[in-house]
């Protein structure tokens, strides 16, 4: 485990990298789900704090992990989330399915 | 603007999409586009990259081809890959189908695509390959 | 790192210059170099580049050909232009040197590209062009 | 005349761009020495506060600045140079031949 992913309490926090791209998506769903095996993990936050590109693979490791989690009885949430990156939740339809927080609770 | 050419040919790895974009940028730079505009072409260059790397080449190291050309205050992009080909372009385009739910593909590259740019067209052939052809009016 | 390829190609436009520095930065960005590093190999890419404009086309539109692979940790690049060609290679590597003081050259081209690659060599025949090889290791 | 060039008493103050490479060296030589034409110029004064990239075309546009003001009894100078820019000065003897100011009188 290192900075990207970030245990609090039940909350699994990754820290989204610069661009989350096919190329990035990859280790974080890898990580992401071994961690989630691992622990007892309630809620997946994607904190897009250091985040300037997303692309639709960036849905699909977000979907995944709603997925997942559902099965779970979990939640997936975002935080710290851009103009840009907003649209792009609105375009594919992600923000409809998991909560936005506009700031730390 | 004076029509300007480029060209990049690069290997089917994926550490390549963050390149590809970044010369993509700095090349539209040239049109003084907005931050907004940058993003819009930036996105659509990396789904139809990732794409060739992921549905063309099934992850095999081969070239993608990408050409960009600045004509008055368009961009115009071309994205080939001489791997697999698309049998159902329609079908292919439709926002969610996917052929690949195993790597968590959401089947939205060709509606990003579409939303980003002007205009986008296909031509593929199956085992030959794909190319995809965008262009967007830059207004600065 | 695995072996890694590009080429870009583009017209000899002094507005490619930029471009064509932050198309390699992007690439050499994936072996994690120093800011120093990048500069140094940008500042090489663009000492080539201009040279190819002004020099090799005489400031003519025609296309540029710049290769970038990466292996281990060193980054090659080569840059072409089918231009007029370098008649005394050893002379034009002189500091100082310059065949076009009325465009204010200063003659330091080549020695910049020597102070910041580690490697650099020169193939040229006149009238039909020149290719500029340099390699540097990146210690990141 | 634009926010590139600024008139300050007898010194001509020039905002050198984000990067001073052969394409923006061309303007900046015209506009330079269309100034100092028609302004009473005994100073040139590079200022390299927003300069992130500096190739030997800079040499160049420097150097052809520091000969002409020569002529005119005039002399060139530099300031808010970065470590990189400075560098670029050693290597090519530029550091001996102008004065760099380290900040504003
Ligand atoms: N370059 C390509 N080569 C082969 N098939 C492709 C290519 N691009 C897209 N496809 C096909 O079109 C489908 C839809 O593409 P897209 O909308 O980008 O969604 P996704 O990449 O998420 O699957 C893909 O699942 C794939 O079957
Ligand atoms: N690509 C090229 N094609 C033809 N001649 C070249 C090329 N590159 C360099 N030269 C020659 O070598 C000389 C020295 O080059 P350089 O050290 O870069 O200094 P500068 O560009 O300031 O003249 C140039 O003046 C030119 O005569």
């Amino acid at each position: 485990m290192n900075q990207i992913f970030q245990i609090e309490g039940e909350t699994l926090r990754i820290m989204v990298p610069k661009d989350l791209d096919h190329h990035n998506c990859i280790s974080i769903r890898e990580m992401a789900d071994s961690i989630m095996m691992q622990e007892n993990v309630r809620e997946i936050l994607f904190d897009f704090q250091n985040t300037e590109f997303m692309d639709s693979s960036g849905i699909g490791v977000i979907v995944g992990r709603y997925k997942n989690m559902k099965c779970l009885g979990g939640t997936v949430a975002a935080i710290h989330v851009n103009q840009r990156i907003k649209k792009i939740f609105l375009l594919s339809g992600l923000s409809k399915m998991i909560m936005i927080y506009e700031q730390e609770a | 603007m004076r029509e300007n050419n480029m060209m990049i040919e690069f290997d089917s790895r994926s550490e390549n999409e963050g390149f590809a974009r970044v010369a993509v940028a700095a090349f539209v730079t040239l049109l003084n586009p907005t931050l907004e505009e940058i993003e819009d072409v930036k996105t659509a260059v990396s789904e139809a990259v990732t794409n060739s790397i992921i549905h063309g080449y099934g992850e095999r190291v081969e070239k993608i081809l990408l050409k960009a050309a600045i004509k008055e205050n368009t961009i115009y992009l071309e994205i080939t890959d001489y791997g697999c080909g698309i049998e159902n372009i329609e079908k292919a385009m439709e926002p969610m189908y996917t052929t690949r739910p195993d790597l968590e593909r959401s089947g939205m590259g060709f509606a990003f695509m579409e939303a980003f740019m002007d205009e986008i067209h296909i031509e593929s052939e199956v085992n030959k390959g794909t190319t995809i052809y965008m262009n967007k009016k830059i207004m600065g």
